[in-house]
């Protein structure tokens, strides 16, 4: 087994790993920015690793730096977490070819499932089920319109390179095509530098499910049953849970076999999440292939009893994965919250600052994957991201009960976060009867404002804060006298 | 005594008569509370509210208190502190442009001298991971551009002075709200 | 279902309770004696009835008090939790009499078991394994010699209404016998009101196993497996486990059996667990059975899924208890520690004060039952536990190296804890092996003292604390202007 | 700069030199160590010793710090101002049993006047849920019981004051420590 890894990412997800790694006896080197010179990772690191200015291109993108301190520090291994290099297929290639174990599949995986079009023409041949549409890039306009034809309105452009909504455009009409084309392209040139981009099927009223996979170096390979995260805002998810409730058991058995197909399709190694649109009528069709731990991932944990970083740490050194399909089974219900530096007031805009106070829920199946403490400064150049909220309880509705009693007490006082938005819609009744679409928020919640009653209760708060004598001295209540007589009868109790 | 608290854009008026130690009498509107409350370490209160209980925390930020009741996070500003502050438009409205939280300047969308409609983009920023185009919150003309691009900005900072144009304010108003 | 339940009970287990009511949208009635007054149970509570003087005999068991505060505020019934009143009899009689709902067993029920000689007794005629001992109460000294003739020496002398270890006394000769069993029987007056003592074979190299039962109104009972609690201190559980490293899938089903065989032989109602001493070669005998939740009931709530408090409440409200023991599995390794004010270095003499600084662990497979916080002061009149430290990991060796990491990282200053000596029993070999007898303190760990390598370190950190600067202030790094322009860019982005 | 911390009965001798900005130089007997520091929060610093990165975790108590490292807490104080305390016995030896901690004096064993040997239990009191004899540290004579049955105390209240016989100082350290 490794003896050290680098972790190549900040916040929670960075913490996350170094627990297991602080578990596994394995050594951790963090790496920080200038702007993360006292956060969380930055602190808890074995060792900590400057990489340079706050700006991603600078510290936690740049491939050069990483791989020195990797080098400097002697670690074996590096786990890129999410986000930032995690799916950056020429880093996995640099840590290849500098004889570094990257936890996460080939390179050549990486690029493969990173280009839709080549992710779509490997499942096809794998035969997993694919939304209609292109399989390859065309530049006529007369292919693209005989596509559009045969798929039949509306349809969806996206981007070869895509992720995160960008180089997308929904076309309800034949007029609108070409235009929409010239202008998702221009976006993902933009985005991704590469401005290929194909026609899809486009399905309005759908969920979003993914199926959790592990597979190790000699191709053995299963599925962790699905996760629902329908509940998305600005095309990130913010609620997700395990079991989907919209998945009977032949569906799930159905889903899970289409993801281990695709992972052996793709010659895939390591954790990963193959993730599917689910339509009203249970017809699943791929979408892509996410080649890195998910944001979501504690859900999966807490109902099949694994630790997945474990997991990704051990099938990465070469153990062959123990666990068989059979012996694996979805245990209760679990749900995670994604508390965000935000808005919900502003259309979920960051809202960044000092922590000033921080109270962390606790109790029976809650866990709270936390990145930031109690005078940290929320930096303003990553993903807002303060921590992931997770309970597990016997069923969806005592999960959901969980969760509430949760946010109720998650005290986070500086910045602004959704906690009051993800009360409302958790207590809700679309919510609660699990009609979990991707349009949910816009359908439901566009025009949430914060509880007026409580703000009355706040006010009252904030009188009695400013009337109420400020904290009693900090020692005990029974001060010792100045000059106490020195002898302590304690040492004496053993005679 | 009264207190004037500041919620967003926002007044709410309380009356407040101490009726004994830990004890308070609150009006709010038509509605009046019996308040019982004790400190139970720096950041929490424990309240009693018409006999019910609740927790509060409570923490000082620079621009006035965060107050958590039942898990909702309210932003409260004594008024009398921070003065009283128009929504929009008007004779007391705003003559710049000013940077909602700590950014970084991306791109400048406008120049020096520049006639601007309401609502047309000035200035692009950048905060954790999303652009923001900060947009004219009125017609008129740009006196002075304070930012270059790739400057990191403080939430408040002026970024960009505007000169009004001449207009109504009333509708100036109704403009802004139906927007 | 109830709507509104008080619980008769104090600190961390009030806290665990009060959370699951809070999660079934039960309203809780919390009770409190004096030095409570800011107890975080007290705090919690949606109503806080005060009981009076600290003195458990004039608060937390002052059953009239009790009575008197469910009937003011309306509760149905009455979560006793364990300790105080929660094993007697004569309290759960007068909620009968009064017609509240006592959250346990029938109150016959309470008083067949808490007489050692009767529950065994019941478990013959059941036919449960028993210790080899007398069965009925015996004045004359020549049937106690008959007896100890019969059983043979070591023997132990026991009190028929004994707990705690009072009232006990182990002879190894004939000649110590009549003065041994007098001077036991003196303590059992002094500590129960009742003099009665017995004989039982001693069974030296010992583990002490227990099952957890659940039984319905009906007389469904099932049992959710078993914990290991060999681990004592004073004749107290300091940390608990599951599984037993002791047992085997067929003794695990044969003692699960014995312990169903008992409630049922008893006619057990609600959540029980029936204690066995298994000897090295696999015989086991049953030794009490304990009417309540016990404070290591969350180890099997981590292994098995379930809320262990809210099948109580279900039982209670007269719900059948839907679940069978096929159904039933034991998921990984669950590990409990329990945190006390207390002195490991002074023969764990508790160590009341006020908690200047409290950090929870946190982190994948991390529970803190916490009744505590920081600025609270610690009283001196009630057991000084602070929280119950539990982990769950796939394995054994998984959750030992997950509670040292949970150890390592929490935080408790202002009163002793064991935590360092709980972190070198966790490390020590023969835990790691599994030897956990119940002679483990006193054979490996009697000359316990603190590592002195950290406490170099600690006087670094006490100069180095004495040296830095203090906190900086609390408003953000960039300061506002004084007089900021009032317009808001914010309100204007969604333009 | 010398550092003297009391740890328990110990005193702990530290030489420290400041050797910059959150820089020092700390010599424990022969053990020399180079330590960056750096304040994290009020009761958080991060330290480099010799290369090796710590947390410490530190709160000032009554009766001196105490200081979490590595799951491992010391209450340390500085010796300078509380005097050093010998072990037991000796000139400057006690001339009192004193409470270890608030709790509640359960029993009286002696009466005024009493000669006690050393060892002899004088007070019972409870705590938490624990019945504990405090004992004579040595042979002496009760001069007076400053408590009554039932009387909360608090940690280190003189409960009782006993006038020492003469016995030979280091005889009486050598039988503390077998005792």
């Amino acid at each position: 087994m490794f003896k050290k890894i680098l972790i190549a990412n900040r916040g929670e997800i960075a913490v996350r790993i170094m627990r297991t790694c602080k578990e596994m006896g394995i050594a951790t080197v963090a790496v920080y920015s200038d702007a993360d010179k006292h956060a969380l990772h930055t602190l808890e690191g074995d060792e900590a690793v400057p990489l340079g200015p706050a700006e991603p291109s600078q510290s936690y993108l740049a491939i050069d730096r990483i791989i020195a301190a990797v080098q400097q520090t002697g670690a074996e291994a590096v786990h890129p977490g999410y986000g930032f290099l995690a799916e950056n297929a020429d880093f996995a290639e640099r840590c290849e070819r500098e004889g570094i174990v990257f936890i996460g599949p080939p390179a050549q995986v990486i690029r493969d499932l990173g280009n839709k079009i080549t992710a779509r023409r490997i499942m096809l041949q794998g035969r997993v089920p694919i939304i209609p549409g292109m399989l390859a890039a065309a530049d006529d306009p007369a292919v693209w319109a005989a596509h559009a034809e045969q798929i039949g309105f509306p349809l969806l452009i996206k981007a070869s390179a895509g992720g995160g909504g960008k180089g997308m455009r929904i076309v309800h009409d034949p007029a609108e095509l070409a235009e929409a084309r010239r202008g998702a392209s221009r976006e993902a040139t933009a985005a991704f530098g590469d401005g290929t981009v194909y026609l899809e099927k486009f399905l309005p009223k759908c969920r979003h499910v993914e199926i959790q996979i592990l597979a190790d170096q000699k191709g053995h390979a299963i599925h962790l049953f699905e996760r629902e995260c329908s509940i998305q805002r600005r095309h990130q998810k913010i609620i997700e849970e395990t079991p989907s409730p919209a998945l009977t058991p032949s569906l799930r058995a159905a889903m899970g076999q289409a993801a281990v197909t695709a992972a052996q399709a793709a010659g895939y190694v390591n954790a990963g999440t193959v993730e599917f649109i689910l339509d009203p009528d249970g017809n699943f069709y791929f979408l892509e292939v996410n080649t890195r731990l998910q944001v979501e991932h504690p859900i999966t944990e807490m109902i099949t009893g694994l630790d997945l970083v474990r997991h990704q740490i051990e099938i990465a050194a070469g153990r062959p994965l123990a666990l068989t399909q059979d012996e694996l089974s979805s245990r209760g219900h679990a749900i995670e919250c994604r508390i965000y530096a935000e808005d919900p007031e502003q259309n979920f805009m960051p809202s960044p600052g000092r922590i000033a106070f921080f109270k962390e829920p606790t109790g029976p199946g809650v866990r709270n994957d936390s990145g930031v403490y109690a005078g940290f400064e929320v930096p303003v150049a990553y993903d807002p991201i303060l921590s992931k909220l997770v309970v597990h309880a016997e069923t969806r509705e005592q999960a959901i009960r969980r969760m509430i009693r949760a946010l109720q007490s998650y005290a986070v006082l500086g910045v602004r976060t959704p906690i009051d938005f993800l009360l409302d819609v958790l207590a809700s009744a679309p919510f609660q009867a699990g009609e979990t679409y991707t349009d949910f928020i816009a359908r439901h919640f566009t025009k949430w404002s914060p509880d007026r009653d409580t703000l009355d209760l706040a006010a009252i708060a904030y009188v009695a804060d400013t009337m109420a004598p400020k904290a009693r001295p900090a020692g005990r209540a029974a001060q010792p006298p100045a000059h106490p007589d020195p002898w302590h009868t304690l040492n004496h109790w053993r005679l | 005594m009264d207190y004037k608290l500041k919620y967003n854009e926002e007044i709410i008026t309380l009356a407040v008569e101490a009726v004994g130690d830990g004890l308070l009498s609150a009006t709010m509107g038509y509605k009046k509370m019996e308040v019982a409350f004790e400190r139970i370490s720096e950041n929490l209160l424990s309240l009693r509210v018409d006999g019910r209980k609740h927790l509060a925390y409570v923490a000082e930020l620079p621009d006035g208190k965060a107050v958590m009741v039942d898990g909702r996070t309210f932003l409260l500003a004594d008024d009398r502190a921070t003065g009283t502050r128009p929504r929009s438009g008007g004779a007391n409205g705003p003559k710049a442009v000013t940077a909602p939280m700590p950014a970084v300047v991306t791109q400048i969308l406008v120049a020096q001298g520049q006639p601007v409609e309401k609502g047309q983009g000035l200035v692009v920023v950048s905060a954790m991971k999303m652009d923001t185009v900060l947009a004219a919150p009125y017609a008129g003309r740009v006196t002075r551009i304070n930012v270059a691009e790739g400057q990191k900005v403080s939430p408040r900072q002026v970024l960009v002075d505007i000169e009004p144009a001449v207009v109504d304010a009333a509708e100036g108003r109704k403009e802004a709200i139906h927007g």
